[in-house]
Formats: C-alpha cells, structure tokens, sequence
C-alpha cells in the first residue's frame, strides 16, 4: 500500500535507520489519524446524527472530519450510518472496495453491529455489519448521541495511532454472524453452566436443608409503587369524531351501497334470512363508534365496480385513495382498499375477501401467486406503488396493472413476507 | 419545463425588475452571513472531549441498562424476567439459579448491548426498580465481545 | 443502448434513441436522502423518465410487528420516520386507544399537542437545511439544524432520547413533563422567532434560490390527489387538507391555528407551505403554553395490554403528512396484523411526473421539496 | 546570443555575482554569453522556487482559512483540536493524501487520468508569473501580459475536460461538460473586463497597470473611473468566480446531484493535485483582481500626509498580500452564503446579462476616456 511499507526494507539495514522508520511512522500516523475524512453515507436514524455531529452544535470539524466526501474514492472512513439490509449490501461491499487504502469502518448504531432491533423475525436485515466488511470500531447506541460517534472517533484514532511500518494496515476480515442469535447462545452457555453448578451444589444443598429445615428467606424484594391515575373514558375522542364527521353518516353509505352492490355485508355478521342478515347489519353499522371507520366488505366480482362507483358518485365522491393493504387469514385474503373524500371528509374501507388458489401443490403455495383481483390503478394512480406492495407482500396479483413487479423485495426473493405461512431461511424466530 | 409566451415588453420588464431585486435579494443574504460571521456570541458548538467535566446528560437519558445496587453490590433482582419478555428484541437474558437453600436467585443478567436499542421498556417493565437506563455515552470499543455485558456483580438475594 | 429493450420500470418508448443514456442515481448519493435508488433515464442533461427504485431499506417492520407486543411495536415506529419520531409514536398509539377503549386525561393531550408540534418543527428546519443544502448553499443546512438541536434537547430532556423517542403510550405518555418543560419551550420559540427572521431573508428571496424553485417541479392539484400526496405537498397544489382540521384528532379542535395553503404547485410553493408551517407551529405551541394544565395526571390507569378484537385505523398528519395506522387485533397482546401508511411513499411516486423534462438539478430540488424519509417508505 | 534577464534586485545581484563564479570555470568556458545563461539559469530556479512558494505554500493556508471562515459563518468553531485552533490540521490532510492509495477505474484512460491534474495545475502558476508583486518582485515582466493571461486561462478547462472524460464515470463526464460550457462562457466576460481595465489604463503590462494606479486610494480603478469601475470589479468578481470553478457556480462539482464531478473519481496524490488548483486558482485570481481594480501593491493612501507616511512605510508586498487576503475572504462569504444556480440558468446568465453588461462597460469606458482627455 503506498512506497512508504517499503521504507524498513530499505532503511533498516542502514545504521540508524530504525530511527528513521519510527520517525515516518510517527508523522504518517500523525496525518492518518489527524485527518480522517468520512463517507457521505447513511440509510437511517443514525445517518441523522452523523449528520448532527457535522452540525454547528457539535461539529466534526474540531477533529478535521468534517471534509464528508461524496465520493468514495476520497474518503477514509466509513461510517456505517443505518440498517443494512440485504438488498443494500452489495452496494456497500461496492462503496468499501472503492476506497483506496488504508481505510477504516465505523459501526455506528445497534442496527450495523448486530441487526439491532431486527434481529429476530426478520428476513431482509444484515445481523451485523461484520458479515460484509471488517469492521474497526463500534458505536452501540440506537442511535448513538453525537458524542458517542465522536468517541468513537477518539478510539478510531489510537488504533490507527498503533500501526507502523513493519506493521501495516491491512484490510481485515469478515465474520460471519448470520446466524448468531445471541439470546439462545448465552441462554445454552448458562445452561451447562449450571448444570456443573447444580452438581457441584447438590451436596451443600442437601446439608443446607438438614441444618435448617425450616429456613425462610428474609429477603423480601420491594416492589416499586407505581402511580395511581385515574380511569378515564374515551368521551373527548368520541365526541371530537362526532364533531368533525361531516359528509355521509356510515349508515347512508352503507345504505347506498348495499342498495347498488347486493354482495356488501359488514365484515362477522351472519344472519339465515335476508331480511334477518339485513337488520343486523344495519344494527351493527350503528353501533360503530364516530371514531371508527366503516369498513364494508363485498365480493372480488363487485370490486371494481364498487371503487368506480364511489369514485364518480356526486353524494361519495371518494377520490383520495389512503392505502392499499392486504390481511393473510388461514383460508383467504382480505384486500383492504382505503378510500376517503377530501372535499366531504368521509372515509370508506372496502374489504375484499379473496379465495386462495387451492390448485397449486402444497409445496408450492408459499412461493406462488395465489389470488387474483383486479386493479384499481387506473382509478387512483397512487394505487400503482400501493398495488405493488400488496403483491411484493402477499403474492396477490393485480389484473391490469401496467407494472407488476416486485417493489420491496429482489425479483429472486422467494416467498411473500407478510403471509402467515413465510418462512426463510435468514429468519430466526424470536426466543422470548 | 414548459415555454412561457411572454410578450417581448413583458420580458424586459421582467429582466430590468430581477436586475435590481436579484442582487438585493443577494446582498440581503449576504447581510446574514455577515452577521454570523462577525458576531462569536452566536457560535453554539460544544467541544466533546473537552467538555467532557461538565457534560451532564439529562436525568432521563437513556444509555446503556445498568443495575440498581447498593453500596454492597446487591441488586434488588429477583429473576422474574419481566424485563426479559418485555424487550423487544430479546437483548436481556435473566439466567436464574438455585441458591444454597435452593431458592430461585439471579445467577447472571447478561445484556447484549449490541442489540439493545435502548427503548426503555425494560425499566418500565420491572417491577422491583431493580435496573435503570444509565447515562453513559460514551462506550465505542474496537473489541464487539465486549458489549455482551454481564450486569450484576453478585448473585441476587434470596 | 439499445431503446428497444428498456430496463424494468421505464415505460415511455420512444423511435429515436441516439442521444439517450441511463444514470442510476443512489442508492448511496447525497440528495436521494438515504438508501433510494433513481434511475434516470437522461437526454444530455434533460431528464425522459425517472424510475424509482425501493427497498434498500426494506427492514420488514410489519412482518416483525406480527410477533411483538402492542407496546413493543411503539419504540419500531420510532425508526420509521425518524424525523418526527414522536408524532408516530403519537399516530400508533391513538389507534391502540381506539382497541382498548380507554381516554386520555387533559394534561396529556397537551403533552401530545407540545411535543408533535416541537417534532414538527424540527422535522420543517430538516427540510429548510435541506433543501437549501440540494441547492448548494451548505450554510443553510446547518443554520436548519442548529435550531434542530434545540428541539431535540428538549426532547431529550423530557422523553430521555433524541431521535428515537418512545414517549406515548395508550392512554398518556410515558413521563410527566419536567418542571421547566413550560420554560424552555418559551425561551425556545423566542429564539426561533429571531432566527427564522434570519433564515428567511437568507434563503426565501433570494434570486438564485427563486429561480431555482419557482415553476420548477409543478404539481397539479388533480395529480396530488390523484397520487395521494398529503402533507405540505398537497397543500401546496392548492388543496386545503390537513388531518388536525379535517378530522381532528387529540385537541386539536381547541386550538386556533390556519393551514397554510399555496396554489401553484411548484418547488417554491412547498417551500413556502412548510416555513409558513414553522410559524403555525410556534402559534400552536403558544397557545399550548397558556393554557397547559398545571395539575392532572399525565396518563390514565393502566389497561391490560390488549386490544379488543377488530380492526383499528387512526390517521394523523405529521410533518410529512397523513399518517395511518390500520391494527388488525385478534386475541392476545400481539396483533394479527399491523399496517403503516407513512406520507413519503406516494411522494416518489409521483416523482415521475414532475421531473420528466427537467434538468437533474431540477430533479434534485424536486426531491428536496417532497421531503421524503425512505425508511418510512420501505418500512 | 540573446538571453532573456529577469529584471529585478535579486536577478542583478545574481548577475553581479555570475562573473566572479565563472571565474574560477576553465578558461575556454568563461565568457559573456557563459555568464548570462548561468545567471539566467539561476535566476530562473529562483524564480520558479518563488512561484511555488507563493503557490504551494498559500494553499494550505487557504483551505485553513476556508474552513475556518465557513465555520464562523455557519456558528461553529471549525478545526480546533490539531495545533492551536487547528492550524496544522490542513497539514496534516495533504500529508494523509500522498500516502493513500492511488488507483485508477477501470476502463479509464490512465495516462489521460493522470496527466489532467497536473494540466490543471499548469494555468494558474503561469498566471503567477505575470503578477508583480511589489515594486521589484516580478517574474516576467511582459508587455502582453493581460492578453497572456486571457489565453493561458483556457489551460485549465482542458484539464477538467480530460479528466471527466478518461474517468470513464457518466457524473464525472457530466461535470466536466458542464464546465467546460461555463468556463468558456464566462471566458468572454473575464476577457471583456479586462479589457477595459487596458483601456482604462491604456497598457497591456501588468506593471504599467499597476503603477498606473499609484497614488491615493482614488487612483484605484475601482475608484478611478466612476461607478464603472465599480461595477466592472463586480463583474469581474463573477467571471472570475465561475473561472475558478467556485460556489455558488460549482455546477462541475455539484456534490448534491454529481457527487463530486469531473475528480469523482480521483483518490490521493491526484486528487490533492485538483484541491491544489483550486485554491492557487483562487490567489492567482484575486491577486489579479488586485493588480487591476484595487492597485497592486500601492498602500491605500487616503490624502492626509501623516496617515499616509506611516502606510507608505510598509512594504509593498505585505499590502499586495494584505488585498490578496481581503478578497479571498470576499470569495469565501460569496461561496458560504449563496446557493447554485442550474447550469442552464448559469448560460443565460453569461450571454443574457453578463456579456451585454459588459459591453456597455466598453461603450461606458471609451466615453469616460473621451470625456476625461
């Protein structure tokens, strides 16, 4: 790396050369240490607070730092600012072997040390930045303060302060922790632990109970005394949502959906006879709370029509589509379609259940599309990315959608994450 | 972008208008960033390791978890492991063990601060005030063994 | 390259294809405001298409959510937009309320008021340092955070964490505010008056910042809706709609405070929205300071951790705009299913449509005004 | 044989010298024409040793100075922690810099890669020639030196352009077409305003310039001529700015949208090499801007005899250096306050306002030296 690791080939023979030697380690790590330029780099919260400790109120340039480089071919050290997910991952291992040498990584944040708060249950999310590149130093905290980051620097710097000549910096290695799932480890270690103890124990117990065989603790532990408050009722919400509620009252809404679509229920209610089906629905949709929201459920076939018809309607005028989301149950899917009028301020969820494809293998089911359902993106163009979520998601295909490609996720991921029946391999299930 | 059709007088009205509000508007910054630069009361940086005496984190910051313990070293835990299921990403392990009278005790409370995301639910969650959110910020190592941390210095009372 | 095989995404097809050449913009790049990806699809310097890729920061949150706790899922809100951590936390907790039909003592409404609009001025001085900073002037981002820091001081001092919050909880908040919560929010906006008056004659005039911005990236009014935008970047279009007047939630309805509205649509316009936002915000919080009750509890009595079975949604408007949570409860403390609408993902939706015959310096100021926080988008 | 001399105290002293050195050659080497190349020799070594100097030696003062000045701007301290108020702190980068790793991308064309910094290194060094620096610190003395400048100018847009090109980096080819655009745009408008300055001053000679506004304070051709000499230094101060490639119109930079531009690529010594000319661009041009608006190394003379012994007493150089100073500060608070412009905008701007501008102030001077004769 650089003419300056040949220097002790040449000057040690030389008399006094050593010397010498120590002289250019002392000034080259004098500069390394000295002037550390980072990465403009960052995917999440931690990102901000780098950001912060480059700010006035802190500022990075007290330690010559604040030179953040956008390029990479430039920088010295990389901070590791926000969760690493898989997909990110090789543009980091990119970034990393584009910086010219000798080059330092930060961890900075829970998250790029060990997977953080997505450690457990999760499939898309590096555990811990040691999986892709050597890491030098590590800042827990999530995120860390300001501070932290630059004591982080602080130890960044005696560590590069200790290198030499004879010794230089090379790149280090990676670790795989892929797989470490901390909890069970330490859990399994105590275990055997303390199965040599019980053994070891198991004497002076028994003699312990001899000699005092009506032994009673006297450790009492005192439990905190938590403050008493009082029990409130939610009258203020329910009241403020009477209020503000302008537009069509859920009950007219209702009504004229009903009298438009005949497949449109309220989502648990049964009934054997139409008229019977008819009284508790009506019953149920004035029982609804003004805070809550009226969430009617009709068949995939009325889908379409239903969503055109509450679109264009004068009296509904629906035409601010809040959400496209989607809920797994055993046998179907629930497509939930949130819609809302800005002009009359009502909101309408439509709820589609949608049959699962019982045709496919059993082997295949997790990673094939098992439900159809038109689109409604040439309705509300926000559906368009909503839509691709609900089939990156749950695997339930949009009819005449333009763009029906996986959103979140690689093309070559392998399941639908939010099903109930996922599994992959990087998830570990959460211990407690 | 879209092409205007402005009228040639228009235009010129326009461009002689931005020719006498533009550096105006252009010194008017100017005068700020004079201001700043000439007035050091409005420099508000802290320096860190300098001020390390008397940097003071609020009473609630939330470090890294630590034991309540008193000038013994006891802690007032009692294994329970509320802690232990409120944490939401299984950071703390409570590892009880059998005392001499063969009572269930604390053996170790082991703390993976690498994941600990210093949420605080924990804290919230014990009911004895037996653990606390510490103010200690600055804990960058070079060495991540070291963040598995073991919190309590003796074995719980019983 | 070939036009005739376009990579995944773009859709204009065009018969000359001589000039045309793809830039891929991120997902590390300084003005795509963490991990996005752009690909642009470039004529000289004049942009034909931008395709949006997501998912570099796609961390699961909802598939996570599925197996923790009603009240650990609080604390994931928190890495959502990490801007205005607390008004999340305010936006998952109001839907909890609504399952374990339990009420909020008056104190606390204020506490939630205070602390979301603190949350939301920070997040609008982000957004000023930001944006000047796209443009090139390095002096406004730091002037944007300077105050930031005082925001998140205060924040410190009453939830214990700068960014990543969790404060609220069903039913109150975590704390009571500290004695001299009241008098540091006042020394606060004292000292925002003063220097948003700087600030603005720095950057809201300036002829370079104005020529930069005005009728640049125009939004029509029916395209942000059709979009679903929200936020300062609906309002901007020309519609009035803001959550806190529409469909008030907390007491919100008890304040007197306008929602700022623009009418063109443009880079400008979102500018002006958000800083006219800032003030709001202040007059919020005066009038919060006035009237915040001295006595009263913080929170009410605890309920079980559960939600009754059912289906919640509750809707708030952070800084970036609408923020929903829909709840799926069934038995047990954790939820069958838990879903976030966060306001940034139809933002770079409709990026498309109003880069398209920009320059990709236009593309930049764009993305500034739009204000989007990509982990809220990828969850 | 005709040998070019340096014509200044130093270059006599060697002169005088060189013979009684010779002396002690051989005696079939010793001779006149012996004499005057190796005091011309000499001369040059020492010449080229000054420009370095003067060079090399500002830049790191510079980039402290930027750094501090943003830091001050934006309310807070800037390096503090490597020296006192961390004076040695930029020593410390440039140390750093030569001893990274140098590499070149893939696909890029290496000897243009690494040729196109020291290209861009080449313009500024020669403009420093030109500039006298006090009443005898001159290194070449020409009589077509304001033309010399224009035309060596262009230099450094070459490099950039070589250097975006063999990157083989669509942001850096960008950068560096965006520049090469501006540069030669904003080419004419420097042209102009100099060119008026030698209409005004009626020389081409940077010394004749520079003599010529000997005097009091309102001998200075910012004074000089009324209002337009004032708004010509302000025109120059923008041509002069988008020449250097400086914020706010650093669109080949444009760190927000091309990462870094034409040097994305570059890492180390050749990056440094980049940095460098930057800011000896930055002294080369406002020590310009001194010689031609704010009267070289003259003292400000205000007209009161007393003042005026007493500011006339400090050499000639220590002034030059003091307005040297004075306008890089004034190019830092331009660069930390404004915003950038797009590139488009930044065209328009040349050929709408500037160039008209400009040739108003042609039209202005010519009336001026009609008037005033």
């Amino acid at each position: 790396m650089g003419i300056i690791n040949f220097a002790p080939k040449i000057l040690d023979p030389i008399p006094g050369g050593k010397y010498v030697v120590n002289a250019i380690d002392y000034v080259v790590n004098w500069a390394r240490a000295n002037s550390i330029w980072p990465l403009t780099y960052g995917t999440s919260c931690c990102a901000i607070e780098m950001m912060s400790s480059s700010m006035a109120r802190y500022d990075i340039a007290r330690f010559g730092s604040e030179v953040f480089r956008a390029s990479p071919r430039q920088a010295d050290l990389f901070i590791l600012a926000g969760t690493i997910t898989r997909r990110m991952a090789p543009a980091i291992q990119m970034l990393w072997e584009q910086m010219p040498g000798p080059k330092y990584v930060l961890a900075m944040g829970a998250c790029t040390i060990s997977g953080g708060p997505f450690v457990y249950d999760n499939y898309s999310v590096v555990r811990g930045a040691q999986n892709i590149l050597p890491v030098d130093v590590f800042v827990p905290g999530c995120p860390p303060r300001p501070e932290a980051l630059f004591h982080g620097l602080l130890t960044l710097r005696e560590k590069i302060l200790k290198e030499t000549c004879r010794n230089p910096w090379h790149e280090g290695d990676t670790q795989d922790l892929s797989q470490l799932d901390r909890y069970r480890e330490a859990a399994k270690a105590w275990a055997e632990l303390e199965k040599i103890k019980d053994e070891e124990m198991a004497e002076a117990r028994a003699k312990f109970k001899e000699e005092n065989p009506d032994y009673k603790s006297s450790f009492k532990p005192v439990r905190v005394t938590k403050e008493a408050f009082p029990e409130i009722a939610r009258e203020h919400e329910i009241s403020l949502a009477e209020k503000s509620s302008k537009g069509l009252s859920k009950a007219d809404m209702f009504k004229a959906l009903k009298n438009k679509f005949a497949s449109v229920t309220i989502t648990g209610v049964t009934a054997e006879t139409p008229e019977a089906l008819a009284e508790a629905e009506t019953a149920a949709v004035a029982a609804l709370t003004a805070d809550s929201v009226l969430e009617v459920r009709l068949n995939a076939e009325d889908y379409l029509a239903a969503v055109e018809f509450v679109k264009n309607d004068p009296a509904f005028k629906m035409d601010y589509l809040i959400d496209v989301t989607a809920i797994d149950y055993p046998d179907h899917f629930e497509l939930i379609t949130m819609l809302k009028s800005l002009e009359k301020k009502h909101q309408l969820f439509l709820c589609v259940p949608l049959a699962k494809d019982e045709s496919i293998a059993a082997e295949k089911r997790a990673t094939s599309i098992l439900a159809k359902v038109p689109s409604v993106s040439h309705l509300y163009a926000a559906a368009e990315i909503k839509e691709r979520e609900v089939y990156d998601m749950f695997g339930i295909k949009f009819e005449g959608h333009q763009d029906m490609r996986r959103i979140f996720l690689d093309p070559e991921f392998e399941g639908f994450p939010l099903r109930k029946d996922f599994t992959n391999p990087n998830m570990i299930k959460r211990p407690v | 972008m879209t092409q205007e059709n402005i009228s040639t007088k228009h235009y010129i009205k326009r461009y002689l208008k931005k020719c006498i509000t533009g550096p105006w508007s252009l010194l008017c910054g100017l005068s700020v960033s004079l201001k700043y630069f000439f007035n050091p009361k409005k420099i508000v940086t802290e320096q860190y390791p300098e001020n390390r005496k008397t940097l003071k984190m609020h009473e609630r910051y939330r470090g890294r978890l630590s034991m309540v313990e008193d000038a013994e070293g006891n802690n007032h835990c009692t294994a329970c492991g509320m802690c232990e299921r409120a944490c939401p990403n299984a950071s703390i392990n409570v590892q009880p063990t059998k005392n001499i009278a063969g009572k269930k005790v604390l053996g170790r409370y082991v703390y993976h601060f690498a994941s600990c995301t210093q949420c605080g639910l924990c804290v919230e969650a014990c009911p004895f005030g037996a653990i606390e959110m510490s103010t200690a910020f600055e804990v960058a190592t070079t060495d991540v063994t070291s963040l598995e941390m073991i919190l309590n210095k003796k074995e719980g009372q019983g | 390259m070939s036009m005739t095989q376009l990579p995944p995404g773009f859709k204009i097809t065009r018969e000359t294809d001589s000039e045309e050449f793809f830039i891929n913009m991120g997902p590390q790049h300084p003005s795509t405001h963490g991990a996005l990806r752009l690909a642009l699809r470039m004529d000289g310097e004049t942009i034909v298409e931008v395709v949006p890729h997501f998912g570099y920061i796609h961390r699961g949150l909802e598939k996570q959510g599925e197996s923790m706790t009603y009240l650990q899922y609080i604390p994931m809100t928190d890495r959502q937009d990490y801007l205005t951590a607390i008004q999340n936390n305010l936006g998952v907790v109001l839907a909890y309320e609504k399952g374990m039909n339990i009420g909020v003592p008056e104190k606390a409404e204020y506490i939630r008021v205070m602390l979301s609009e603190l949350g939301r001025i920070a997040s609008h001085l982000v957004f000023f340092g930001c944006f000047g900073g796209d443009l090139g002037g390095q002096t406004c981002l730091l002037f944007g955070f300077k105050e930031r820091e005082m925001v998140h001081d205060i924040l410190e001092e009453v939830t214990g964490s700068r960014l990543t919050t969790n404060f609220f909880r069903p039913g109150g908040s975590r704390f009571d505010v500290p004695e001299n919560f009241i008098p540091r929010v006042k020394a606060f906006l004292d000292h925002l008056e003063g220097a948003m008056k700087d600030y603005e004659r720095f950057l809201s005039k300036n002829v370079i910042a104005l020529e930069r911005s005005v009728g640049i990236g125009i939004l029509s009014k029916e395209d942000a809706i059709a979009f679903g935008c929200s936020g300062p970047v609906l309002r901007a279009s020309g519609v009035d709609f803001d959550v806190r007047r529409a469909n008030p939630y907390s007491i919100y309805d008890q304040l007197d405070f306008e929602v700022p509205i623009a009418h063109n649509g443009d880079c400008h316009d979102r500018y002006n929205v958000r800083i006219a936002e800032i003030h709001e915000s202040m007059k919020i919080l005066r009038q919060c300071i006035e009237k915040f009750p001295k006595e009263g509890p913080y929170r009410s009595k605890e309920k079980p951790v559960k939600l009754n079975p059912g289906r919640y949604y509750s809707e708030i408007e952070t800084a970036k705009g609408l923020y929903g949570t829909y709840v799926v409860a069934a038995s047990g403390d954790k939820p069958y299913r838990i879903h976030t609408r966060g306001p940034s993902f139809p933002h770079i939706g409709v990026l498309n449509k109003m880069c398209q015959g920009g320059k990709i310096s236009d593309l930049v100021v764009v993305m500034a005004t739009l204000d989007p926080v990509i982990p809220e988008i990828d969850r | 044989m005709y040998v070019p001399s340096v014509t200044n105290p130093i270059g006599d002293y060697v002169r005088e010298w060189v013979p009684q050195l010779v002396a002690y050659l051989p005696e079939s080497l010793q001779g006149e024409t012996t004499c005057s190349v190796i005091a011309f020799a000499i001369n040059a070594i020492i010449c080229i040793i000054a420009v370095c100097l003067v060079n090399i030696g500002s830049a790191p003062i510079l980039i402290y100075m930027e750094r501090k000045v943003c830091a001050h701007v934006q309310c807070r301290l800037g390096p503090m922690r490597l020296g006192w108020h961390g004076t040695i702190q930029t020593i410390a980068d440039v140390l750093k810099m030569l001893f990274k790793e140098v590499y070149s991308p893939q696909g890029a064309d290496k000897k243009l890669f690494y040729l196109a910094p020291l290209i861009v290194l080449i313009a500024p060094f020669m403009i420093a020639a030109l500039i006298p620096f006090g009443h005898n610190l001159l290194v070449a003395n020409v009589d077509m030196g304001i033309p010399l400048i224009i035309a060596v100018n262009g230099f450094g847009v070459l490099g950039i352009l070589l250097g975006g090109w063999s990157s083989n980096n669509k942001y850096s080819l960008m950068g560096s077409l965006r520049s090469g655009a501006q540069m030669i745009s904003y080419e004419i408008s420097f042209a102009l305003v100099l060119l008026f300055v030698v209409m005004v001053s009626g020389s081409t000679n940077l010394m004749e310039i520079t003599n010529g506004q000997a005097g009091t304070v309102a001998n200075w051709m910012i004074f000089k001529v009324p209002v337009l000499g004032f708004l010509a230094f302000i025109m120059f101060f923008i041509a002069s700015t988008a020449e250097m490639n400086r914020a706010p119109f650093d669109i080949a930079e444009a760190e927000q949208e091309l990462t870094g531009g034409y040097h994305t690529e570059y890492t180390g010594t050749p990056f440094a090499m980049f940095y460098l000319a930057e800011y000896i661009a930055l002294v080369t041009n406002s020590a310009l801007a001194v010689t031609c608006f704010l009267g070289g190394f003259h003292a400000p003379c205000i007209g009161f005899e007393s003042v005026d012994q007493i500011l006339l007493k400090v050499p000639g150089v220590i002034w030059f250096f003091a307005k040297v100073y004075f306008m890089i500060w004034c190019y830092m608070m331009v660069r930390w306050t404004f915003v950038r412009p797009r590139v488009d905008q930044l065209m328009s701007f040349e050929w709408k306002f500037m160039l008209p501008v400009n040739m108003l102030l042609l039209v202005g001077g010519a009336a001026y030296i009609a008037l005033s004769i």
